[in-house]
């Protein structure tokens, strides 16, 4: 027995395992700007699927008797004028007349109070096209059918701009997003292939891939566009955006991919399931993709405000969701066909165009707090 | 007495040059006693120039009718709408019941390029106007009632003018621009109608382009700005009411500007000198710059009624959907239409409530013809009515989604095309649309280029390619305010029905047209305006277009510049002033 | 080889802490050590221990923020003689000394140099401004320096870029770098570590010679025990961010009087020759068990406690203090004397 | 150097050709042929038509179509425009240069935006000024430019009511423009360069500013900067000579790629500023179909891309020694 210095039992020390994704939670969590960015999200997502119910009227409903061109937001009052107490919510009726001298339409509240009802009956729409409904969110019922609440006021041709901008967002929202998975899809989809195979495959698609960004994409959508007829229906149109945006963004996330599953490929995981005797496809799809997850992750979040952007920008140009259907891009470009009356006059019709602006931030936020949650560098 | 004296002795000292016109005094509330000269008169076009050739250009601001103005054989008096001689000498000798005309040509007149303007020209420009092989945009204007106009030279300052039956509009007719022979006489004669177009592209060196009116194009910037310069040779024979020449103007530009707000904003920051009020957002606009003091223009709101039409024309030519013919040739479906057109919110919401609801082809601004056609039938705004009609047609049953069925189940629906950018017309669009869906029937409203719709619109045949356009038409005359290429079976513009032959389909048509040219041949004012209303029963009860609203007519120019007309001669035809009078203050 | 008594430089308290969103890294946390002139002082530990922001703290290369030197004093004898406290010396006077009085070597020659920049202009660039020489003379200094640190063909060597040369060699630049302004004390920052053995073994070399040559001191921070016995006169090893033990080099590897130095020892490959450990067989390679304590949570007691196998619970309770155990060797154990027992028994 | 261009003009040749493949096969998607649009027009004679099928050789199949139209544009032969009656080559270069005045004047201003702030953003890290860069940035980030351009004309021309100054919003020239001298002209194309230049520039800036400032704080956590450092450099140098230099090089690297979007960003803004640019003409082809145009152009822009991405590669040499030209 040598032993002076008495010992303690070895203790079993367990270093805390996480998952790549619990790290990432729980960084993200500490992101107080990323989680605003994904909750105004959230909210936003809600708001659209939601949107007949929450819109108080319909997508293009307005009157051709009771002239609202451009009416005024109609500010929500909640006191009653004479006694001062507190009453239901109600806003004025407006009158309407054009002031030969300055030549703007002059809106004036009249004394007509219509009180605003939550869950009122209107205009009859489907839930995502399947449930049927006329119960909407708030209104003024169907008493004084020339009178209704204005939040962000009219737009040209007297039709309820929050309405429309809620709509809007429906188009807006999913287009993004829906150009975005389609376009990963095909990018993993063509880059694993490219690695995969190499080759002759793999020149093509990269080939490919370059041709892609070579050609300016506004060119290359304006191109795509004028294959199709001028005339089509609506909601192809919108198929046919989303199709087109995803065709031409591909290319950078299949070229990066490539180049991850290259070097994934040497690995050893790899090598072993190929000794296993696994196919190319389960190689692929169970080894090797998981590997790009967080790259995916990080990059869709931050190019669908790219998509949001774009769309915007071929609406504008007049290549984008076609009447009735609007996205914000449209009504801004809408806003944009008034002129400067627009902004002068009638500034409410701009507000389409600070939705574009808030969901483009709140998904940078949103982008930018899972990349830094997922980046181990950025981690102190 | 004295004034013919002056003009004598003015003869005898410039027996070489020619007697010049005078602008009369009146054509403008402002003189320019100070003998004011030079400087540039600052317009704007929407879109680009498409060609310098007079002879393939179509649409109405074009390089050569900008180079046409002030050159035409007579000029019509604003004060009471009376033909002028201008390129002419006198008034012409009229002999064979009406139908000739010899006409003396002014002498003395020059191309900018010192050229002489003789017969020859006119003869030459004729020449290839009716020419269908040159495709020109006048061809229309060339024959009557199917019969060729035909000019034959006496001497190099006579042309003799022989029309096939009398015509109110001879005048007018007889005022096209002649164009240089040194230059398309010799292309014509040599290489035929392809050496003509091949002439004056836009690559043409602005140099080698030649005008017989006040301005000669000087250079062409694709996209941004032409510029003309004053053709001196043309001040030789056009004088002011001093004997000064004119114009006092040095330069005419137009700047290429995207859209009418680029023109508005660039009208608002001074840069250009006048612009095209639309509505009452326009109006708005430039009152509140003149108000704060940013702006010194003089706006003139509500002038006169438009000169223009809007209206929506349905397709009798569809080989290819018969369903579709037999409906759009339907006369209750069209009236039904005309009942689905809710005119009054097409006015208060597209044109701001400045303007008027028109029934008839007749621009609102000819109050005297509407007024002759008063008892003619107009099918307003009821929507009851026009449920009543189509389902007198067959369509009764509506399907789940509110649309009017016919009895295999199929939809009453049409395809409506109007050109894109025009906010106003894709808003009356919008509307008719919107109008349509409350009695069930479905309308496929799409804004498509203008060219392209153009295009359709103009195409010939048993199957033309379009269910129907909404678009509006301008231009033509206030003598006889009927289109020569609009009414008449078988013309550019009877947009309708147009087939391969040219034939009429109805007999209201073969009315319209029969009617048309009695219209035009008569030379008494109220008797021609009698027929005139005839024309529009015929047409109210046809309904082969139809009419939906015209704004008002406004002005507004920079006080920089002067010599516009007095405020009773300015309307929606005549415009706001003579170019020629107009100076920089 | 020791001036013995003439202080090059003195580190007393010195405390550098990083604020993280997750609370205060206190990396280096009272370290008090001294160098004397043309002495050899290898730092030793664990990645981690606070050896690589001991000596940054020296040079005050802490990143600020997020990282503060918040007390303490570095006492530095420059080569004009005047003693300096470097933790309170303005930045403008600080940038003098780095460089020039006190140069640095660091663990990655791959990605120590300027990627864009020739291996020449580097040299030079130092060269410039310490000693006021013309971009000229500068670059004749940097190919003399090549090859003073035995890079052939210098006059070649002195235009390429970083990347044309090898591992070793642009350690050899970096050291060229580092001597060519005699600077009185050299920090190397684990400068062998990236390199091959071969290389590794060369480079010591190097230093050693021109250590000789210069008569510079060397502060020599390393993990690798095998280069401390080559190199060093005196060794201090660090856990934590603090001092567990100091001393000469012979006795420290003699007679370790820290549990955490002990098992540093025994996790070298040295064939033969093993220092016992109470309770272990003879002639094992043995790992300490357990990761580096979290910096943010380090416990209150000794911080090698949740890792030691001769932890009592007083070890818990209060920071050991760093005790002089004789001949100038000190440990931070409370049982450091059992070992000197231990260590008697084993070597009897 | 020139083994090294040659080489990579030869690269790109496969792209070019692909390029054009897919540019021609997306216009044999349309329906009918370049001569539809043109059949519809009175002003071509069917002997025009007839010359035009036979030029392109419309009635043959698909490849030997696709082979005459290639060797026609290598002739420098893209065809007529069908709206203009002249052809593509004439109408289109002026205006593909007008674009190019655009994209690298706002490319000029954007970077001289970025680059500062990006190095302010990080030398300042988290300081008040950087927080306040970031939260204009990501605003502006969420501005579509043609609503940023709708708002600053707006403000233009408030400013210029306010001081009369001739600030111009639109268009590409003065209407004095051809009296000036040589010198008068190119300061007065400037001029109307200037403001939509800016107004691209600063949407655009939001996004290259984050880059550099996230290079940059990459960078300066280097070893070699510290290895400056330690030199007793001073932070001007460490800044600007050490972590600049490098934090650019991928920056350098993308300016090719830059290009395609830069060219489609001009165009929004060529359009909202009534300027002589390729898009407003391009918008209009589209729809009457003008497809040679179309087609014509984009070939052209491709070719002046893949000149961009070998430009971007010289430049890249330039900084970046471990690029080998040789």
């Amino acid at each position: 027995m040598t032993t002076t210095v008495p010992e303690r039992p070895a203790k079993p020390t367990s270093p805390r395992s996480q998952s790549q994704f619990g790290v990432a939670w729980s960084q993200f969590r500490k992101n107080r700007l990323a989680k605003i960015g994904g909750f105004m999200l959230i909210l936003l997502y809600t708001l659209a699927l939601f949107a007949p119910f929450i819109a108080p009227d319909g997508l293009s409903n307005y009157s051709t008797s009771n002239i609202t061109r451009f009416h005024p937001p109609t500010p929500i009052h909640i006191r009653d004028p004479q006694t001062g107490g507190l009453t239901r919510p109600f806003v004025y009726q407006y009158g309407q007349q054009l002031n030969m001298d300055t030549f703007v339409n002059e809106y004036k509240p009249t004394e007509t109070r219509c009180p605003i009802f939550f869950g009122v009956r209107g205009d009859e729409y489907r839930v995502l096209g399947l449930f049927p409904g006329t119960l909407h969110l708030f209104g003024t019922g169907a008493e004084n059918p020339n009178c209704k609440v204005y939040l962000f006021g009219g737009e040209a041709l007297g039709r309820d701009l929050f309405t429309r901008t809620i709509y809007a967002s429906q188009i807006s929202l999913t287009i993004g997003v829906g150009a975005v998975l389609i376009s990963t899809v095909i990018g993993l989809l063509m880059g694993a292939m490219a690695a995969f195979f190499g080759g002759i495959a793999d020149t093509l698609i990269m080939r490919f891939v370059e041709v892609l960004a070579a050609i300016p994409s506004l060119f290359l959508l304006i191109l795509l566009r004028s294959v199709f007829p001028q005339d089509i229906n609506p909601i192809f149109a919108l198929y046919m955006i989303l199709g087109l945006l995803a065709f031409i963004g591909w290319g950078g996330l299949a070229r990066v991919v490539r180049g991850q599953m290259m070097s994934v490929r040497e690995q050893d995981f790899v090598s072993a399931a190929q000794a296993l005797g696994a196919g190319n496809g389960r190689i692929m799809w169970r080894h090797m993709l998981p590997t790009m997850t967080t790259y995916i992750i990080v990059t869709l979040s931050l190019s669908i405000p790219g998509y949001i952007l774009l769309e915007s920008g071929l609406s504008f140009l007049g290549i984008g969701a076609v009447e009735p259907y609007v996205s914000w891009g449209g009504l801004l470009s809408q806003a944009q066909e008034g002129g400067f009356a627009s902004i002068t006059q009638r500034p409410w019709v701009l507000i389409p165009g600070f939705f574009i602006v808030f969901t483009v931030m709140c998904y940078q936020l949103l982008g930018d707090g899972l990349r830094d949650a997922f980046d181990p560098r950025k981690r102190q | 007495m004295k004034k013919a004296l002056f003009v004598a002795l003015a003869l005898a000292a410039t027996s070489a040059s020619a007697a010049p016109f005078v602008y009369p005094a009146a054509w403008t509330a402002e003189q320019n006693t100070a003998n004011k000269r030079g400087g540039e008169l600052r317009l704007s076009i929407l879109s680009d120039f498409k060609t310098i050739n007079p002879f393939t250009s179509a649409e109405a601001d074009s390089i050569p009718n900008t180079m046409a103005g002030g050159a035409g054989l007579f000029a019509q008096d604003p004060r009471n709408d009376e033909f002028l001689p201008h390129m002419a000498d006198a008034k012409p000798v009229v002999s064979n019941g009406g139908k000739r005309f010899v006409v003396k040509i002014r002498q003395g007149m020059k191309f900018s390029d010192g050229q002489a303007i003789t017969a020859d020209d006119w003869i030459t420009t004729w020449k290839i106007h009716a020419d269908d092989k040159v495709g020109s945009n006048s061809y229309d204007s060339f024959f009557l009632n199917g019969k060729p106009i035909t000019i034959k030279k006496l001497d190099n300052y006579t042309l003799q003018f022989d029309f096939p039956q009398v015509s109110a509009g001879a005048y007018a007719t007889m005022s096209f621009t002649p164009w240089p022979d040194h230059v398309f006489g010799k292309a014509y004669r040599e290489g035929g109608a392809e050496a003509v177009k091949k002439l004056w592209t836009l690559g043409t060196s602005p140099s080698q382009i030649v005008s017989p009116g006040m301005w000669v194009l000087e250079s062409f910037r694709a996209g941004e700005r032409s510029v003309f310069a004053k053709n001196s040779n043309w001040g030789e024979w056009n004088k002011d009411s001093r004997g000064n020449a004119l114009p006092y103007l040095d330069k005419l530009s137009y700047r290429v500007l995207g859209d009418a707000n680029a023109g508005l904003a660039a009208f608002l920051a001074g840069q250009i000198d006048t612009v095209g009020m639309r509505n009452a957002d326009d109006l708005a606009q430039t009152k509140r710059a003149i108000d704060a003091g940013n702006l010194k223009a003089t706006l003139l709101p509500n002038v006169s009624p438009q000169a223009q039409s809007s209206w929506i024309t349905f397709n009798w030519n569809k080989a290819s959907d018969p369903a579709k013919q037999k409906l759009f040739r339907d006369v209750r479906f069209r009236r039904a239409m005309s009942h689905i057109a809710n005119r009054k919110a097409m006015v208060d919401l597209a044109l701001g409530g400045l303007g008027v609801e028109t029934y008839f082809s007749v621009y609102p601004i000819f109050t005297q013809q509407i007024a002759a056609g008063a008892s003619a039938p107009k099918y307003t705004y009821n929507l009851a009515q026009a449920s009543k009609l189509l389902a007198q047609i067959g369509y009764t049953k509506k399907n789940a989604q509110g649309y009017l069925v016919d009895k295999a189940g199929k939809v009453l629906e049409f395809n409506l095309s109007t050109n894109a950018g025009n906010t106003t017309r894709e808003q009356l669009g919008r509307i008719f649309a919107d109008e349509a869906k409350k009695v069930g029937v479905k309308v496929n409203f799409t804004p498509i280029d203008f060219n392209n719709l153009v295009g359709q619109l103009t195409s010939k045949g048993e199957d033309r390619p379009f269910d129907a356009i909404l678009l509006g038409l301008s231009g033509g005359d206030n003598i006889w305010p009927f289109g020569v290429n609009v009414t008449p079976c078988g013309a550019n513009l009877h947009s309708y029905n147009n087939p391969t032959n040219g034939k009429c389909l109805t007999s209201q048509e073969s009315l319209m047209t029969k009617l048309y040219y009695q219209g035009d041949a008569e030379l008494d004012d109220a008797k021609r305006r009698a027929i005139g209303g005839q024309l529009m029963k015929a047409e109210g009860e046809l309904q082969p277009v139809i009419y939906l609203v015209g704004g008002n007519y406004h002005v507004a120019y920079n006080e920089r510049i002067g010599g516009e007309y007095p405020r009773a001669l300015m309307n929606a035809y005549y415009l706001q002033r003579e170019q020629a009078l107009t100076f920089v203050k | 080889m020791t001036h013995q008594g003439e202080v090059l430089l003195a580190v007393n308290g010195l405390k550098t802490y990083f604020n993280t969103d997750d609370g205060v890294v206190k990396s280096v946390d009272g370290v008090t050590f001294h160098i004397n002139k043309g002495e050899t002082l290898a730092v030793v530990g664990e990645s981690g221990s606070g050896k690589s922001v001991t000596s940054l703290s020296v040079m005050r290369l802490i990143p600020m923020p997020p990282g503060k030197i918040v007390e303490g004093e570095v006492l530095f004898t420059g080569k004009d003689g005047k003693q300096k406290n470097l933790v309170t010396l303005p930045e403008a006077e600080m940038r003098k000394i780095r460089g020039n009085d006190i140069s640095m070597i660091f663990q990655e020659p791959m990605t120590s140099l300027n990627p864009v920049y020739t291996v020449g202009d580097q040299i030079a660039e130092a060269v410039m401004l310490h000693q006021n020489k013309n971009k000229k003379d500068a670059m004749v200094v940097a190919t003399d320096m090549l090859r003073f640190v035995g890079i052939p063909a210098p006059e070649k060597r002195v235009n390429e870029y970083p990347h044309q040369l090898s591992g070793g060699m642009r350690q050899r630049v970096m050291i060229a770098m580092a001597l060519s302004c005699k600077p009185a004390l050299l920090i190397a920052d684990e400068p062998t570590t990236a390199l091959d053995v071969t290389i590794q073994a060369q480079i010591l070399d190097l230093m050693r010679k021109l250590q000789s040559e210069v008569g510079m001191s060397i502060l020599f921070i390393t993990h690798n025990l095998g280069v401390v016995a080559e190199m060093a006169d005196r060794v201090v090893v660090m856990y934590g961010g603090r001092v567990v033990e100091e001393g000469d080099v012979v006795e420290i590897f003699k007679a370790p009087r820290h549990p955490y130095t002990m098992g540093l020892l025994n996790s070298i490959p040295r064939p033969g020759e093993y220092v016992h450990v109470p309770g272990q067989p003879k002639g094992r390679l043995e790992a300490i068990p357990g990761n580096v304590p979290n910096p943010l949570n380090l416990p209150v007691g000794c911080a090698f406690e949740p890792r030691c196998k001769f932890a009592v619970p007083d070890c818990s309770k209060a920071v050991p203090a760093l005790e002089d155990t004789g001949q100038g060797h000190m440990a931070r154990c409370i049982r450091w004397r059992e070992f000197d027992q231990a260590q008697h028994e084993v070597s009897a | 150097m020139i083994p090294f261009l040659l080489r990579r003009l030869v690269q790109s040749i496969p792209t070019l050709l692909l390029a054009s493949l897919l540019i021609f096969f997306v216009i044999q998607l349309a329906p009918g042929d370049f001569l539809t649009p043109a059949k519809l027009n009175p002003n071509i004679s069917s002997e025009q038509l007839a010359a035009l099928e036979r030029n392109f050789g419309l009635d043959r199949p698909a490849w030997q179509q696709y082979l005459l139209w290639m060797g026609n544009m290598f002739k420098g032969d893209f065809g007529l425009s069908f709206q203009y009656q002249q052809p593509v080559l004439d109408i289109i270069w002026p205006r593909i240069l007008n674009s190019l005045y655009l994209a690298v004047m706002s490319l000029v201003l954007f970077y001289s935006i970025a680059i500062p702030l990006g190095v302010y953003g990080a030398v300042r890290q988290n300081s008040p000024g950087d927080n306040a860069i970031n939260v204009v940035l990501y605003f502006l980030l969420g501005f579509p430019s043609f609503f940023l351009a709708l708002i600053v004309i707006y403000f233009i021309l408030q400013l210029r009511n306010a001081t009369g100054l001739d600030i111009p919003i639109g268009g590409m020239t003065s209407n004095n423009f051809d009296e000036l001298p040589v010198f008068g002209q190119m300061l007065d194309v400037l001029k109307h360069l200037i403001i939509p230049a800016l107004v691209l520039a600063i949407s655009d800036a939001a996004g290259l500013t984050r880059v550099i400032r996230g290079q940059m704080l990459e960078v300066m956590r280097s070893d070699y900067v510290r290895t400056a450092r330690a030199k007793g450099v001073s932070e001007r140098t460490a800044i600007w000579k050490h972590t600049f230099r490098n934090a650019i090089l991928p920056i350098v690297a993308g300016i090719g790629g830059l290009l395609p979007a830069l060219i489609s960003g001009v165009g929004f803004l060529e359009v909202v500023f009534a300027y002589p640019g390729i898009t407003p003409m391009l918008l209009t082809a589209i729809g009457t179909q003008d497809l040679y145009l179309i087609a014509g152009f984009t070939v052209i822009t491709t070719v002046l891309l893949i000149v961009g991405n070998v430009i971007s590669d010289i430049l890249l040499a330039v900084v970046d020694p471990r690029v080998k030209v040789a």
